[in-house]
């Protein structure tokens, strides 16, 4: 069984070699090469899913070393596989959501002349995420780490005639490096403090060192962590990441690479239980991170980027229920996968929508949808009651239980915890009501775009429509499968360990909370955008609204103090170099020559001059040796 | 004075000698580099060669004393005065130094060096001499002694140096010899040359309408003005012509001016408007 | 009379032929100077081998006087050449030594 | 006495520079043959040094030695250890990629006169300084070394100048004034470096009585050879900036940029990834070897320099307008890192470094080279002449973002392994330094990724328009390059088992050992 390990990763790596390699010959069939190695992987994920179910919890972990990387003296980094319950869970819903989105790509990127390349990408984006989830070693996951990275910075910029896409790609690949920083810094503490940097010989020594090295580990972790999840300070990048082709948003910017991070806390839950510091700045980060996606998601006309906002909202949530220690890490997981589900189905709708209007964006050209893509409002609309948090679909299930953990974690920071949580979720509600109303309700608002094409929205073709019926399915009974009987935490309780903590507060009492936050959010949403019809332009909005628009002003800070003192700065240093380090090399061959120069002078070729020389040598020697006689 | 006394004592005649002809030497040496025409230079250098024969002699080297009158006064100053014939006797090269500060530099050096080597000499300890009495009378003579050692111990030396002398003739002559560059012209090309050429008629003969009929003297032309054409070319290249029409016309002038004054004025200048080519030349010349 | 004044006579010929080298700028004039300064040296051998009462001094003067005559007859071939391709006997007018 | 197979590995490509040189001059694609032919000999007879070498031998392996100067004790040494086989390889698999992609770079424009043979020369030259540099690599003997040091400067320095990257910026009169310039401050600041190691080296035998380093170990170990502590440091210093002068590390480093970006590209390839590669190559054999001490004592300034060097030198290349200057200004970072390496004085650190050097080679040798193709094309090497290149040339576009990527160190290419070995090995020593280090990761992907959008996407500018995309020959060169990295960055440990034992050599010589981690320290 361990053998099969290797085959997970090398399906898509094989389709991703030869869809890059292969030219235009592959243009044809590439997208069906890769979609069916995806599907493959999916495949030898259920086997080795099936096969662990078959033994007892405490010895489902697989363990495949393949060979040793880069041995030296201390330092021995393996090539080698580990598949536990955590990262089972993460290669069923990456290769399963994975391989849907294959299949809707096959019809949304039907008219891009490089859509063979674009599978390849995808392909070695989920050959990347599979290292990433079953790496046994932290160096092995920063390969996967950087090598999603990689992956979207390629997708992200996939349109590159485009400015914007390429810029957006530089960035998040750049944001991404800041906190890929913190992890290789994370690993040589690790190394120097255990000698090791492989999951298990960490985690488990964790109990032999200090607070303050297992704070400072801590804390890399969760610098790498937002880089690649997108939390604050280092979210900039999520939405205009939302310049890639919305497949690649549903997949990498929604379900899984951003999911990363936590993967990594979760993941590293040892170190963080030794250092309850950095576990309290992983809960504050993703509080922060919460309310911050929320209340961007509810400026952004782009249905896109409100979503992307949202995303980062869901994501904090997820960070934060990491943060606080095994009380929420199988909640983390859990909310992970279920808005894997429904994040990645809204994004198809969003795509799909997109698809229809011909490439229109901003929901304010929306309106009235529902009539002309049935399909896609329904599913979007389970997405939408999966996200709320609705009784009874996914959402509701992982969302409250991440809330009640956040209770459940006690002390004051647990009520302040809780209360963010709670009032992220009224927010979610309302920011997903006003994208429901904004698309699909009211009158139709569109208008000829630039070239004066009339869109006239219709329903996308079955290859899109499929995956999205699958997802909504899975966004509506997913959480309750989870969550009855706690069949989700029991299954990672070998990995993350689980501590249920005492809620101050009934489990009733919570929910109720919960589902009022849910009806408020609704109904402002409602008293906003349903009932007056929706203005085509963009009004003023208030001082929040401007500020949230622009991303809560983070870009403009990070281009006036970053880019604009980076600029500065080389600009600087190329007059530095130029003039002073280099100048003092010129100037010492300068001051030669001059001086070369002047006795040049003494050359004046006449040969008498030189007879007077010699001369007068001739007479210094004689004065010399006389003189040596005299003395 | 004979052989032994010469070579081992210095006598009162010597002494005499030595003052006298060492004067005449060193005067000799200081016209040789301070007169203008290097054939004087020359000259006065042969004369100081002499000098140090007579010297060679009074020190016992009789041969040396006469290899220095034939080779060096005979042969070699000859050559010097051939040299100076080719590059020309007369070119005087004005002692006024170009270089800044050559001549104090050269001046200084000249006195300090001399001044060192006459105390460096003078604090030598070379008091005891013994004459070449013995040397000489060994194989019998001063030639004799000389040859002894040229073909025994000095004999390979001897040999390069007679190698040396070849070289330098051959040297000499590839030095000198001047490659043709292009075809000797026959009489008839140079002929043809000369037809064609500006100068149908013979060159003019020098003096032709001057006062003067010297070789370097141009003649004038019937305007008066000297045509250098009339000068053998050596003495063109060597710019030795001498101008004498300005003198000429101005004697013309002076005349005119005396015969004016004896006949009436107008009738003068009918004279001279009528019938002087000369004036005519001058007048236009004035107008130029 | 001390045959040392030979010396002195030597030594003041050597020192005026030097700076006729150093003054005189026709290459002629300055070849003399030249032979001028070896007859002093000459004269000097000469004298050191009456003292010494033996002859290889005279021996040396001879050679050198060899040497003088080889190289006066190649001196003076390029001196006429010299003149032959510029129209000038003066050192100065060959101040090529330089750049 | 055995096959001299190092002196046969070192005299092919000499014998191929004489043999390229002397084809006459009408025969130009000859000559090219030749190189070529010579060039893959040399890789072939390395190979062979390669597999006859067995890492857990002795220290020099494969070792000759003949007299050579007897009156000074200078003699002939050849012997090769685990770091010399590593370069050595180096060396001899890219001279074919070199000699490949400048195929055409020697062309003359107009054929002057029959006798005007640049295409011999260019690539004559080309093998000349192989030849040198292998020697040097192999050399065990201080002056034998001493003297390829110093005679590798004058076939660069007319590869330099006289090659000049046709694709100028400005009139052909300026393109040579600036390309003699460079030449020239190339030769000098060399010259000056190598003047003053020479007077070091001269030092070290008034001091230790032998050229040879084995002899001198030998000396120093049995304890017969014992050099005063001022001594000591002043021979280190006098060896170290020659040796930082090539590297270059900062503030020795200008003559780089100029070189690099007058010379064609291959050349500029010899430069950075093989000659500069001696001196680093140097500081690890000869500083550490010789001078153990002086060495230890210098560490902290040198970590220093290498850092300023890491961050200095990727702001410069962010701040570049000139492609090949912004790639030059990257090798200064990436060197920073080699040295930081070498001086952190751990095994971690020092395997790293040599590894640093292989990689750093080839992948500096595919970005170069790929970039030369571009700027063939183009005939500029100024960025902003370029944009939207990857629609028109998508394999060009590719090859060059891999190479880029390589150079920024993305795991799963061969620099990653070296890079994070160096961090490491610098962070276990001294922790402060591995992490302003680290901040070296960002700014090399600023300055990749910033080159990779302004030449390569965007709208497709009007000049690139009917850009042609890579060709057969071009595809021979960048291909191979591109697997190798893809290669040593999934299994580097051919390479790592004989780089270590050399390391622990190394490590023995300053005797200093891996501090322990943490944890163990406590049991």
């Amino acid at each position: 069984m361990e053998n099969l390990i290797a085959l997970l990763v090398a399906a898509p790596l094989l389709g991703a070699a030869v869809l890059l390699c292969g030219g235009r010959r592959l243009d044809k069939t590439g997208h069906w090469l890769g979609t069916v190695l995806a599907a493959a992987s999916f495949v030898i994920g259920v086997v080795l899913f099936a096969d662990m179910l078959g033994k007892g919890a405490e010895d489902r972990a697989l363990h495949q070393h393949l060979f040793s990387w880069i041995p030296v003296e201390g330092f021995q980094a393996d090539i080698a596989f580990q598949l536990d319950q955590l990262s089972m869970t993460f290669v069923l819903l990456i290769t399963g959501v994975g391989t849907l989105i294959h299949i809707y790509s096959i019809g949304y990127m039907e008219h891009d002349e490089r859509r063979r390349r674009f599978f390849g990408y995808l392909n070695l984006f989920l050959a990347a995420m599979l290292i990433l989830v079953i790496a046994d070693n932290y160096l092995l996951l920063y390969v996967g780490w950087e090598g999603v990275g990689l992956a979207s910075y390629l997708l992200i910029g996939f349109w590159q005639h485009k400015p914007s896409a390429a810029t957006a790609a530089k960035k998040a690949f750049l944001v991404n490096r800041v906190g890929d920083v913190g992890l290789s810094i994370a690993i040589m503490l690790m190394f120097t403090t255990f000698g090791t940097f492989a999951f298990g010989p960490v985690l488990e020594a964790t109990g032999d060192t200090s607070e303050g090295k297992l704070t400072a580990i801590g804390l890399m972790l969760l610098l790498a962590a937002c880089g690649k999840s997108a939390q604050v300070p280092l979210q900039s990048w999520l939405g205009d990441a939302m310049e890639g082709p919305t497949p690649v948003s549903a997949l990498i910017h929604a379900a899984t690479m951003v999911t990363a991070g936590v993967y990594l806390i979760v993941r590293s839950g040892a170190i963080f239980n030794g250092a309850p510091d950095a576990q309290l700045v992983v809960a504050i980060v993703g509080a922060v991170t919460l309310i911050f996606g929320a209340i961007v998601g509810c400026a952004k006309d782009d249905i896109k980027k409100a979503l992307a906002g949202s995303t980062m909202s869901q994501i904090g949530y997820m960070i934060l229920a990491a943060g606080l220690g095994p009380i929420g890490y199988a909640f983390a997981i859990m909310h992970l996968v279920t808005h894997g589900f429904f994040k990645a189905g809204l994004f198809l709708g969003a795509g799909s929508v997109m698809h229809g209007m011909n490439d229109e964006v901003d929901m304010r050209k929306y309106g009235g949808l529902r009539k002309y893509m049935p399909v896609t409002f329904i599913t979007f609309g389970l997405g939408y009651l999966a996200i709320i948090g609705f009784p009874g679909l996914s959402g509701f299930f992982s969302k409250d239980k991440i809330i009640e953990a956040a209770f459940a974690k006690g002390g004051t920071e647990g009520w302040i915890f809780g209360s963010v949580a709670l009032l992220g979720a009224a927010i979610t509600a309302f920011y997903m009501t006003r994208v429901m109303l904004m698309t699909f309700f009211g009158e139709k608002r569109w208008q000829p775009d630039a070239e004066g094409r009339e869109p006239h929205p219709h329903e996308s073709p079955k290859s899109m429509t499929v995956p999205m019926i699958v997802l909504a399915v899975g966004s509506v009974f997913a959480g309750g499968f989870f969550a009855i009987g706690d069949r989700f935490v029991n299954w990672l309780e070998p990995v993350t360990g689980y501590d249920h903590g005492h809620s101050p507060l009934s489990v009733a009492t919570v929910t109720g909370a919960t589902v009022v936050a849910l009806v408020i959010g609704v109904a402002v949403a409602w008293g906003m955008y349903g009932r007056k019809p929706v203005p085509a332009v963009a009004p003023r909005g208030s001082l929040l609204t401007r500020a949230a628009r622009r991303d809560l002003l983070q870009d403009d800070f990070n281009h006036v103090v970053l880019v604009r003192g980076g600029e500065h700065l080389t600009r600087s240093l190329v007059y530095v170099d130029h003039s002073l380090v280099d100048g003092v090399v010129n100037g010492t061959a300068a001051s030669v020559g001059g001086l070369s120069g002047r006795l040049r002078k003494l050359q004046n070729g006449y040969a008498r001059s030189y007879a007077v020389s010699m001369f007068g040598g001739a007479a210094v020697v004689i004065a010399a040796t006389l003189l040596m006689r005299a003395v | 004075m004979n052989v032994i006394a010469a070579a081992a004592t210095t006598s009162t005649g010597e002494a005499v000698q030595f003052w006298i002809l060492g004067t005449v030497a060193v005067i000799g040496a200081f016209s040789t580099i301070l007169l203008k025409k290097s054939v004087h230079s020359a000259l006065s250098l042969a004369g100081t060669m002499v000098v140090l024969a007579v010297f060679y002699l009074a020190n016992g080297a009789y041969f040396l004393g006469i290899v220095q009158i034939i080779v060096y006064t005979g042969a070699i100053m000859m050559l010097f005065l051939f040299v100076v014939m080719l590059v020309g006797v007369t070119a005087a090269d004005s002692l006024k130094e170009t270089l800044k500060g050559q001549r104090w530099l050269a001046v200084g050096c000249g006195l300090g060096f001399g001044i060192l080597l006459i105390g460096g000499i003078g604090n030598a300890s070379l008091s005891s001499f013994n004459g070449l009495g013995a040397a000489n009378a060994l194989h019998g003579g001063n030639v004799e002694g000389l040859a002894n050692l040229i073909f025994t111990k000095y004999v390979f030396a001897f040999e390069i140096t007679g190698a040396l002398l070849i070289t330098a003739t051959v040297g000499a002559m590839v030095l000198t010899h001047r490659e043709r560059t292009e075809r000797a012209k026959t009489q008839r090309e140079m002929s043809e040359e000369r037809v064609r050429g500006k100068h149908l008629p013979p060159l003019p003969a020098p003096g032709v309408y001057a006062r003067h009929n010297a070789v370097d003297i141009a003649g004038l032309l019937p305007d008066g003005t000297p045509s250098d054409l009339t000068v053998m070319k050596t003495l063109r290249d060597r710019g030795q012509i001498r101008d004498v029409s300005q003198e000429a016309l101005a004697d013309l002038k002076a005349l005119e001016q005396r015969s004016g004054e004896r006949l009436g004025r107008e009738d003068a200048d009918a004279v001279a408007r009528g019938a002087n080519p000369a004036s005519a030349a001058e007048n236009s010349e004035a107008a130029k | 009379m001390n045959p040392v004044n030979y010396l002195y006579l030597a030594a003041l010929l050597f020192a005026i032929g030097a700076s006729g080298v150093l003054i005189r700028r026709n290459v002629i004039v300055l070849f003399m100077c030249v032979e001028l300064m070896l007859n002093a040296c000459n004269l000097a051998l000469v004298t050191f081998s009456r003292m010494h009462g033996n002859l290889d001094g005279q021996i040396v003067a001879f050679f050198v006087m060899v040497v003088a005559a080889a190289e006066v007859v190649v001196g003076l071939a390029i001196i006429v050449s010299l003149f032959r391709s510029r129209h000038s006997a003066s050192v100065d007018d060959a101040s090529l030594m330089k750049l | 006495m055995s096959f001299p197979l190092l002196t046969a590995t070192a005299a092919l490509p000499a014998i191929g520079a004489i043999a390229t040189a002397a084809v006459p001059a009408a025969q130009r694609t000859v000559a090219k043959w030749v190189a070529l032919f010579f060039s893959l000999g040399t890789l072939v007879l390395a190979g062979v040094v390669f597999a006859r070498f067995e890492p857990g031998g002795d220290r020099y392996q494969l070792t000759e030695s003949k007299a050579w100067i007897a009156d000074f004790g200078v003699r002939y040494e050849l012997g090769v250890d685990g770091i010399g086989v590593a370069l050595l390889g180096l060396t001899a698999l890219l001279i074919p990629f070199v000699i490949v992609a400048g195929w055409h770079d020697a062309d003359p424009l107009e054929t002057k006169s029959s006798r005007w043979r640049p295409t011999q020369g260019f690539f004559a030259l080309i093998l000349m300084v192989e030849a040198m540099v292998i020697l040097s690599f192999l050399a065990t003997d201080v002056f034998l070394f001493y003297i390829l040091f110093e005679a590798m400067l004058i076939p660069m320095y007319f590869l330099i100048g006289g090659f000049g990257d046709r694709a100028h910026a400005g009139s052909d009169e300026n393109a040579a004034k600036q390309r003699s310039y460079a030449a020239v401050k190339f030769l000098l600041y060399n010259l000056a470096g190598g003047l003053i190691m020479l007077a070091a080296v001269i030092g070290l035998y008034v001091v230790a009585g032998s050229f040879s380093l084995s002899e001198i170990a030998a000396a120093r170990a049995d304890g017969t050879l014992e050099m005063a502590t001022s001594t000591e440091r002043w021979l280190f210093l006098g060896f170290f900036l020659a040796f930082a002068i090539k590297a270059p590390l900062w503030p020795l480093h200008t003559w780089l940029p100029n070189a690099m970006g007058e010379a064609t590209a291959p050349v500029a390839v010899l430069i950075t990834a093989i000659v500069d590669k001696v001196g680093t190559f140097a500081m690890l054999r000869f500083c550490l070897g010789l001078f153990p001490e002086a060495s230890k004592w210098a560490t902290p300034v040198v970590i220093a320099l290498a850092l300023v060097s890491i961050v200095y030198g990727a702001l410069l290349a962010v701040g570049q307008r000139d492609i090949k200057r912004l790639i030059a200004y990257a090798s200064i970072s990436h060197f920073g890192f080699i040295i930081l390496g070498i001086f952190a004085m751990t095994s971690q650190g020092q395997s790293g470094a040599t590894l640093y050097m292989v990689n750093h080679g080839i992948s500096t040798a595919a970005l170069l080279l790929v970039a030369g193709f571009l700027i063939t094309r183009r005939g500029s090497r100024l960025i902003a002449d370029y944009g939207g290149v990857q629609k028109v040339a998508p394999v060009l576009a590719g090859t060059f973002l891999i190479g880029g990527l390589a150079t920024l160190s993305l795991p799963g290419l061969a620099p990653f392994v070296s890079e994070f070995l160096v961090l490491v090995g610098t962070f276990s020593a001294y922790p402060v330094a591995g992490i302003i280090a680290t901040s070296g990761i960002v700014l090399a992907a600023i300055y990749v990724l910033v080159l990779y959008q302004r030449t390569m996407t965007g709208p497709v500018a009007e000049s690139v328009r009917t850009m042609p995309d890579l060709k057969a020959r071009e595809l021979v060169v960048a291909v191979p390059l591109i697997a190798l990295l893809l290669l040593l960055g999934v299994f580097p440990k051919p390479l790592t088992e004989v780089v270590n034992p050399a390391v622990k050599h190394t490590m023995s010589d300053v005797q200093k050992k891996d501090p322990q981690p943490e944890v163990e320290a406590a049991k």
